[in-house]
């Protein structure tokens, strides 16, 4: 399997990988460990604002790159029930091959129960 | 070309350099490049008498007669035609094939086939060693039963089959022949055609040192047909038509010469190498082994690691280490590796498995590098899956 | 090794100093000797790259796509898994297959399989020249022929028949699959897979300086299936299973290229040195040219000679001229040619003739030394004889 | 094919080959052109020995060499309707392969035909 540069610098920096504590503190998980892919996202929302965001995945290089990227992109920007791009956009932005593009949609799954959980109602 | 670890021997291994030399003497107007079957000139002749000597060491090498050995491309063809050609040949003898869920795809997929063709196929489950039980092959053969088929050596987790053992069981059976892919056993084990009782056996150049893209099927002199896969120039006596490539087979010949001239050493100082790696990982927690160590070849490991997803354990190790789950595969998604599943492991274990193949180029160093890499890898995954 | 001329480029060529070069490039652990469907390390990943560029230069050759390769071991089995796979994937169509008798082997012997196992086969005669006429393939379609089989040059006498036409032919009959067994064309004449309007197409290394061992069937991309021979790792699109062999793809593509660089010129000048061979051997008497002069590729030249035996005729030059009755042949005795007796040729006629297969490094003085040798063998056998 | 080196020597010098004239000659041939193997013996008989003989053949290397050695060694020898030596016995000398044993047969016949022609009745 050959990876795309970009893939490849999230999946190894991860840098957001983790996870959040503290009040206005959101959780949202897809997936399962028996099914390969299983996406946790924490964001921090506050005045309708994500604060800031880590993720876990237990995952192939092309789901933690994207969560990875997600987290990063999401922080200080309005907190919509959406990810910050759309999957077709992240699946060509990562290369992910047709194969894949399925597990994108665990990520967003985790993600807007997370934002959800977050936004007025 | 390469830095990283090479430690996917299990795969593939380079060629000996003194088998690449003779290989290039038989490829240049200067060398014997001759057809092997133009038996009326002098070119023909001398390319045919280093196909003969390539025979006699094959044969040597595992205990078979010359006579008995038919060059093929592979073990992936050599599987093929000891298979449809025992089951085409034997047909009016019954329509059953014995053999274990743990065989190559090259033994499982001709199974299939033949399948769909109207035959049935019992498929044996080892034990969680990956052990197949000669009492378990005797007590799954059927009145119809044609083909017994049988690894050697596992490709994934390197156990050894007791082949002696269930030679023994079908010779009593009687009418059913066994067949044995032996194309991971060369240089790592006695192989004894013979002595094991075997009729049909399968093997491969490029697992021991020699070339990819040939191989050979050994069929026991006495009472064994087979009907051809391939029919043409009536090369290999009618049983596998084909010209016969000289370089190939002179490739094939040695590397198995080397490998019965390698001292015992080599496989203490293999299974001692493997052991390091071992311990090595293990020091990580959550790590398992697969297969039965005590009745496995000293080259390969299998190792399970529990909190992390297989193809991001394969990527994070990419560029500097070498490795595989399970064998050789051309799907861009990765799938549990079905020798593991048949062993009980589950599906994510299964998955989050890495194969060390180890060899003769492999050194101390390597294996020190192999383990920081991946406990590196495994302990970073790990960290990003919280588990 | 060997210092008499070599005169059975039909039969096979030596390698080309760069393509051994090349191949060589492939086997140890300096080169590329990964297994190319290790795709999870950079040791698969360089061999898989290699294989890529040869598959696009075989394609390149002869007016295919890339994607239409399947590498195989050879024409012979390029040739089975064509007709076998035809057969067994369109069986339900029609079980009437159409060939012509001067077919090489690996295409008469599994029709001829095939008739054992309930399959018509037609086989078409030829002119005297050796000529298909595609009128002759448009009368004897059938309505429920699956496939026609017809080979591009003939090894034993260089005829090239006119794909094309037979292409267009079975374009208008629909249903019937075109196999053109083109083991003998690369680098002596055009072949266009794509423009020919053909459906499969055998291809061999070793014909023309690469390789044995390994050869390719062309499947064109459109609406061609085909049952595999061998089953196994999902190799080749699933339609043949098997490790592929680096170095002998590579060798297979780069001999390709460069039979596709080589200037007009070079065919030129075979031409020309076998026009010299067919004058100096005219002169004799009793010689008879096979094969229609018009229609033949210049590398190839077949000549009967009256009042000598063949085997004799062949020991007489052997240990000086390396030259073949027939294509390359296992058994002891020899028999008639096949093809010359498809040609109208007597039994006596078709065992007197040599062929002499000229190639890229057949000299003027050369083919001197075969014209002196031969015209002293015919003459003194002609003299024991008393004919 | 490869041939022992008694059966290149005998083939490639071929001394007796040709034909024999005059009084006290007797011809003898078997086989045909047509089948692949001709041969023709002419024996010289005088006082019931064999003085001269002479064979043609269109034929194999390993005929061709058995028939000159016929010839050579049986000037000399008494006139008998047989070959000099066993046909097994020649298969064996020149070392001919199974498939081809039935071609001294040819010989065989060919040499008693001659001779036989000149024997007293
Ligand atoms: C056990 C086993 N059988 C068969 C094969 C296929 O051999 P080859 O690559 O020579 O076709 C392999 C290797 O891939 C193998 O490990
Ligand atoms: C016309 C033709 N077809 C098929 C073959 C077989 O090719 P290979 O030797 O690659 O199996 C040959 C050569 O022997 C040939 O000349």
């Amino acid at each position: 399997m050959n990876y795309s540069e970009l893939t490849r610098r999230y999946f190894d920096t991860a840098a957001d990988a983790g996870v959040l504590d503290g009040p206005d503190v959101h959780r949202g998980a897809a997936g399962s460990h028996a099914q390969g892919t299983w996406v946790q996202f924490d964001v921090q929302i506050s005045q309708g604002i994500i604060r800031a965001a880590r993720f876990l995945a237990f995952a192939c290089p092309h789901t933690i790159a994207v969560a990875a990227w997600v987290t990063e992109h999401a922080v200080g920007t309005v907190a919509t029930a959406a990810l910050p791009e759309s999957v077709p956009d992240l699946s060509a932005r990562f290369a992910v091959p047709a194969e894949k593009r399925g597990r994108l949609l665990v990520i967003e799954d985790a993600w807007i129960a997370a934002v959800a959980s977050g936004l007025p109602r | 070309m390469n830095s990283s670890v090479y430690l996917d021997y299990a795969a593939t291994t380079p060629v000996d350099a003194r088998v690449a030399a003779a290989m290039a003497q038989c490829l240049t107007m200067e060398g014997a490049f001759g057809n092997p079957a133009s038996t009326s000139h002098h070119y023909g002749q001398a390319a045919a008498t280093l196909v003969d000597k390539a025979r006699a060491q094959v044969a040597a090498g595992v205990g078979a007669g010359p006579d008995e050995v038919v060059w093929t491309s592979g073990a992936t063809e050599a599987n093929n035609l000891a298979i449809f050609g025992v089951a085409g040949y034997y047909r009016e003898n019954g329509r059953h094939i014995l053999t274990a869920r743990t065989e190559h795809k090259a033994v499982l997929d001709p199974c299939r086939e033949l399948e769909r063709r109207g035959w049935r196929v019992t498929y044996l489950v080892p034990d969680r060693g990956g052990v197949i039980h000669p009492d378990q092959v005797a007590a799954a053969l059927q009145a119809d039963t044609v083909l017994v088929s049988i690894m050697h050596v596992n490709n994934e987790i390197g156990v050894v089959q007791d082949i002696a053992a269930i030679g023994a069981i079908c010779r009593k059976h009687g009418g059913v022949k066994l067949h044995v892919d032996a194309a991971q056993s060369v240089g790592k084990c006695v192989i004894d055609f013979a002595g094991f009782g075997v009729d049909l056996m399968s093997l491969s150049a490029h697992k021991a040192y020699g070339p990819k893209g040939v191989g050979a099927l050994l069929v026991a002199r006495c009472g064994v047909h087979l009907q051809p896969l391939q029919f043409g120039g009536g090369q290999e006596r009618g049983l596998r038509a084909g010209t016969v490539p000289t370089h190939q087979v002179v490739g094939m010949g040695l590397a198995f010469e080397l490998a019965r001239a390698a001292p015992p050493s080599e496989a203490e100082r293999v299974a001692a190498l493997r052991e390091r790696l071992w311990q090595g990982l293990e020091s990580l927690g959550g790590t398992m082994r697969n297969g039965d160590a005590k009745q496995s070849v000293p080259h390969l490991l299998n190792v399970s690691f529990a909190g992390v997803e297989g193809e991001s354990l394969l990527a994070a190790v990419k560029g500097r280490l070498a490795v595989s789950t399970g064998s050789a595969c051309t799907s861009a998604v990765q799938e549990p590796s079905y020798v593991l599943r048949a062993l009980g492991r589950d599906a994510v274990l299964s998955e989050s498995s890495l194969r060390f193949g180890l060899g003769r180029f492999t050194t101390e160093a390597d294996i020190d590098t192999a383990v920081e890499l991946v406990i590196q890898a495994v302990s970073r995954l790990r960290r990003i899956s919280g588990l």
